[in-house]
């Protein structure tokens, strides 16, 4: 028994080999590309298709071609040659509303053609959602719901906290000691018109800083270089002195037109300090290459100096030359605490709420990171 | 009237600008290519704001004979020299290639370099470390200012030839520039973004209307 | 004596000033330069895209600031050329046009290239987003003529350019905000790869960017533009105008320095 | 032409620079004759690389292209120019600016600028989140997946943690709803000093372009107008 077991194992066995011997004797058989595919291109205008096919296992494939019909039709071809690394294809010149079906030709060295199976035909159509930016759209929603949900809420309550800024403190020193001096007071509100936002809130500063001097009736001056600034300006701080029960201190004639250019209103600025010596300069607002010209001069008189802007470019300079200096957004929040706007409260608070947003991702993102896990970047990614 | 359908317009597109940038969809990039064409044909009309309030300023000091009056004369004179040549035969016409490259541009570059002394003046003037922060401004500055020039290098590499890497100066600029101040940047582009879509959603929404300007 | 030097006329440093420039001006000097990341980030970039490619250059600097774009729009452009790399120039500021065109003609000339073959120049268009956001989805939408008024689809370079999909690079060669706002609407909307050629003063601002990624590469000033022609081996008015600021940055670090410890003595005496 | 030129360029630069010895009436001439050609050229360019080639010449080609099919000419070329008669709406909007030249109809410059003001508006709420919150900050945490790889140097490591500590801080200083007591007040003064490193980063470079600016103007003195004295003078 076992040796017939035994002899029908060796004939089984080299039945096998003499098979594979004849097998691997012939010419490779060599496939036509698998697993081809069409589909509509997603996230686009309807524009285009994309077809995907497996690479053929065999070094003699050359290049593919690719065939295309349209509503059922004869197959044509549509492109020259592609490489043989290509595995995807996306087809922009398709008829809009057609059905389109492909076949991949893959050619070898000896110019043979391997035809894959025909693909299902696909209509491409348009989509009205980037589902890739779904993320984008819901961060959008939250930013916009915290800024928009916070002004609501501060329309009725105005007492919204905010942070102690060293800058406004400080004006109240600078006041005083203009008043024990029996010195004027320089305000610039830099070169910014009307519709510039540190402009306005230089405004809403400049309205606080002259109900103080129109109680201890320290001089306040304020060369402008914008008319229509100019105009705002004294139509402020007459309220302001109106509300202090103190018409009688105004005087239009310390709010006036310098000059428009640049440098020469920088030079106009700088004599007004040398002849006056204010015991205080504000230098608010949107300020350019001149920034630099009024804080020197107004560090070599010796005058206390609140800086603030904006303007990226010149806050070195000014923190530089200056005693205080409201850095970008710490202008805005000093404008919206002193004014009480609701909207300007609101945005801040908004934002802020935006920060914590960032700050939890950030914290959340680095923690899973460091265990390997990516979701929060891949989140983040750009989508075009 | 003056204000509501001013405001329905900004409305209308900026959502249309925010819903086209979500939907690839081939109506919604019709909207989108067709928006940035009206953008496109509105925008050079906006040159005729910044030019009647120029002209004006000037007037006004003409007509009010305020100091230096007569310069603005001068303004107009050049003004109304290059548009006579300008418009009719064009930017390329080579009277204008020649008052451009010969007056324009000398004075624009000349009026910033005076920036050149001003700093240097400012910089013995007025940069004081008189605090704990602006001490570290001026320090960083000072590293960074070295390593802009090739004579930082030049210098680390005779004088500290002792340590084991080359061309210190450069080295440290780069990195304060690409690890510290590339914080305290992210920093400032976050909040100011965040300030940037806070106030385009109250512009949207028509809640900020400042540049509607004053009057009903 | 103190006092006195404090409150010297600021006249005196203005002439200190002219003559640290002056002086080297007329006897120069040279100094081995260190290149930096960013920039050879720039240079390899470009070396590594096959001839006939095209980037597109953004002269975004006033005349104002011509002092450091110019060099390097110079240093990048020769390299472009020898590569036989095609170049679009425009402008998004409208004082720039004329002074862009000026200088792409004068290096083409110098480099043997051919206008509407090698380069073009497509000239200004009011409003900066809409010009960015609208050659993104066509540029002949927006520039339907050039700006020696030839019709932009019937230039040869132009006939496989549609869009931003077929230009390799945008180069902003920037003096002000431009360069975040090519990154905001046309790198994030169009996935256009973009790199800056900025004056000193917005260099700092620019670095987040470059660690995303979304800068590809950066040339900082006089110094981006020596580092670049160190790179090409072609030392040219960038490698001349570092060398000379050298002096001046030493007069302006000392300048600093003194006043300080003038101050200090001053702060002390007065207790 | 062009020595006279370089001499014009040249006595032009210096008027603006008596400017440092004090303002004078050449600088003062200077200073205004640039304003003067500035704005010129900007009206130039305005109108032969704004209003005619984006409003004026797709108007026209439509016009003519109304003409075609008036008198019975149309060809497919001059059917599809028609669209461009629709150009008239955002032509006639933009024409609104010059509202402003009349003090009871300025409010009409209301319009185009609602319209540019919406547009801008509306573009940069989606591509700023993008651009500047999204990315910047998967810029942030990005390099710690490289941590947690191994593939990043212990010096670059390094490098990563400060900068996630910095912006955190740093955006701490801006935080204004809560005041700065306790952690909260240590981690803005890490802010600030973030901040001031960054703004000193800013001011050295400064420095080197404000003095680029004034090289290429010695260059132009020294090397360009000096040099053409040989020429000028045989």
């Amino acid at each position: 028994m076992l040796k017939y077991k035994i002899i029908l194992w060796i004939m089984l066995c080299s039945i096998l080999f003499l098979y594979d011997t004849y097998v691997f004797s012939q010419e490779p058989e060599t496939t036509p590309p698998e697993n081809v595919t069409a589909v509509d291109t997603p996230n686009d205008d309807g524009s285009s298709i994309t077809v995907t096919w497996d690479s053929v296992r065999d070094d003699s494939v050359r290049s593919y071609k690719i065939l295309r019909n349209t509503d059922g039709g004869e197959f044509e071809e549509i492109e020259e040659q592609l490489d043989v690394d290509t595995l995807e294809y996306k087809d922009s010149n398709i008829e809009k509303g057609k059905t389109h079906a492909y076949v991949i030709q893959a050619i070898t060295d000896t110019d043979a053609i391997l035809v894959s199976l025909q693909t299902e035909g696909v209509i491409a159509t348009g989509q009205w959602f980037h589902s890739g930016k779904i993320q984008l759209f819901i961060a959008m929603i939250i930013f916009c719901g915290a800024i928009l949900g916070s002004i609501y809420l501060c329309r009725n309550n105005q007492d919204v906290f905010v942070r102690r800024i060293p800058g406004l403190e400080a004006v109240n020193e600078a006041i005083g000691r203009a008043t024990e001096m029996g010195r004027s007071i320089l305000y610039v509100l830099g070169l910014g018109g009307v519709e510039n936002v540190a402009t306005i809130a230089s405004m809403t500063i400049l309205g606080q800083v002259a109900r103080r001097t129109a109680d201890y009736e320290t001089p306040l001056r304020v060369p402008c270089n914008d008319p229509i600034v100019l105009n705002v300006v004294r139509e402020m701080v007459k309220t302001s002195y109106l509300d202090e029960g103190r018409p009688d201190a105004y005087q239009e004639e310390n709010i006036f037109y310098l000059t428009g250019d640049q440098f020469a209103y920088a030079a106009g600025v700088d004599g007004m300090m040398i002849r006056e010596k204010p015991a205080a300069v504000f230098l608010q607002g949107t300020f350019y290459a001149e920034s630099l010209l009024m804080a020197e001069t107004g560090n070599s008189i010796g005058a206390i100096q609140i800086a603030g802007t904006d303007s990226e470019h010149q806050l070195p300079f000014f923190i530089a030359a200056c005693d205080y200096t409201l850095i970008g957004e710490e202008l805005y929040a000093a404008s919206a605490y002193l004014s009480k706007e609701p909207m300007l409260l609101g945005s801040l608070r908004g934002q802020d709420w935006g920060k914590i947003l960032i700050f939890v991702t950030i914290i959340l993102g680095v923690t899973l990171e460091l265990f390997g896990i990516n979701w929060i970047t891949t989140l983040l990614q750009s989508v075009r | 009237m003056k204000r509501q359908i001013p405001l329905a317009f900004c409305f209308l597109f900026g959502i249309a600008m925010i819903f086209t940038q979500f939907s690839p969809h081939s109506y919604s990039q019709a909207v989108y290519k067709e928006v940035i064409d009206w953008g496109l044909i509105i925008s050079p009309f906006a040159m005729v704001l910044a030019v009647v309030t120029l002209i004006q300023t000037h007037v006004t000091r003409i007509n009010l004979r305020t100091e230096h009056w007569q310069y603005s004369l001068i303004v107009f004179v050049g003004m109304i020299v290059m548009v006579l040549i300008g418009v009719p035969f064009g930017p390329q016409n080579s009277i204008v290639e020649w008052l451009y490259n010969n007056v324009q541009v000398p004075m624009d570059a000349s009026m910033f370099s005076l920036l050149a002394f001003f700093i240097a003046s400012a910089a013995f003037r007025a940069f004081r470390a008189r605090s704990f922060e602006a001490f570290l401004l001026l320090a960083t500055a000072m590293i960074v200012m070295i390593g802009n020039v090739p004579v930082g290098d030049l210098v680390w590499n005779k004088v500290m030839s002792w340590m084991p890497w080359t061309d210190g100066a450069s080295w440290l600029r780069q990195w304060i520039l690409d690890v510290l101040n590339n914080a305290a940047r992210r920093g400032i582009i976050l909040g100011v973004s965040l300030g940037v879509i806070s106030q385009s959603i109250r512009i949207i929404l028509g809640i900020e209307r400042s540049y509607l300007g004053g009057g009903d | 004596m103190l006092e006195k030097i404090m409150n010297m006329d600021r006249r005196v440093i203005f002439i200190l000033v002219a003559l640290v420039v002056i002086f080297p001006t007329l006897v120069p000097v040279r100094m081995p330069i260190t290149v930096s990341e960013p920039t050879r980030n720039l240079y390899d970039f470009i070396e590594a895209l096959p001839s006939g490619s095209t980037i597109m250059i953004a002269f975004d600097y006033g005349p104002s600031s011509l002092a450091e774009p110019e060099p390097m729009a110079k240093a990048v452009m020769q390299h472009c050329f020898s590569k036989g790399i095609k170049i679009i120039g425009m402008t998004l500021l409208p004082n720039t046009p004329t002074l862009a065109h000026k200088l792409m003609r004068k290096i083409a000339a110098e480099n043997n290239a051919v206008y509407g073959e090698d380069y073009v120049f497509l000239g200004y268009r009011p409003g900066t987003l809409q010009v960015i956001l609208g050659m993104g989805t066509d540029i002949s939408s927006v520039f339907e003529t050039d700006y020696e008024n030839k019709t932009v689809d019937e230039i040869p370079m132009m006939e496989n350019i549609t869009n931003y999909d077929q230009i390799d690079l945008l180069l902003d060669l920037a003096s002000g905000s431009t360069t975040e706002t090519w990154i905001i609407y046309a790198n994030t909307r169009y996935g256009l790869k973009i790199a800056a050629g900025v004056t000193a003063v917005i260099i700092a601002q620019m670095y987040p960017y470059l660690q995303t990624g979304q800068l590809i590469g950066l040339m900082p000033g006089y110094l981006g533009a020596a580092e670049y022609e160190k790179l090409l081996n072609a030392p040219g008015d960038g490698t001349i105008g570092l060398n000379t600021a050298t002096y001046a940055h030493l007069l302006i670090i000392g300048l600093v320095i003194l006043g300080n410890i003038a101050f200090f003595i001053q702060r002390r005496r007065e207790g | 032409m062009e020595i006279i030129g370089i001499w014009v360029a040249a006595f032009l630069t210096l008027c603006i620079y008596s400017f440092l010895y004090r303002d004078n009436p050449f600088y003062r001439f200077a200073e205004h004759l640039f304003v003067g050609i500035s704005v010129g050229y900007i009206i130039i360019i305005n109108i032969h690389q704004g209003v005619i080639p984006l409003a004026w010449e797709p108007l026209s080609e439509a016009i003519s292209a109304l003409w075609a099919e008036i008198v019975g000419t149309t060809t497919p070329e001059t059917r599809n120019a028609l669209w461009g008669l629709f150009r008239i709406l955002p032509i006639a909007i933009g024409l609104l600016f010059f509202a402003r030249l009349s003090p009871r109809h300025t409010w009409l410059i209301r319009y185009p600028i609602a319209i540019l003001i919406g547009f801008g508006a509306g573009v940069a709420i989606p591509n700023v989140l993008q651009a500047n919150i999204f990315a910047q900050t998967r810029g942030t945490i990005e390099p710690f997946a490289a941590i947690n790889a191994g593939t990043l140097s212990a010096w670059d490591t390094f490098g990563a943690i400060l900068i996630a500590i910095g912006v955190i801080c740093t955006l701490t200083y801006f935080f204004f709803s809560v005041e700065h007591r306790g952690p909260v007040k240590w981690a803005s003064k890490v802010g600030i000093g973030f901040l001031m490193i960054g703004f000193g980063a800013a001011f050295g470079n400064t420095v080197m372009g404000r003095l680029a600016l004034l090289i290429h103007r010695v260059g132009f003195l020294l090397n360009d107008w000096l040099g053409s004295f040989g020429a000028f003078f045989g």
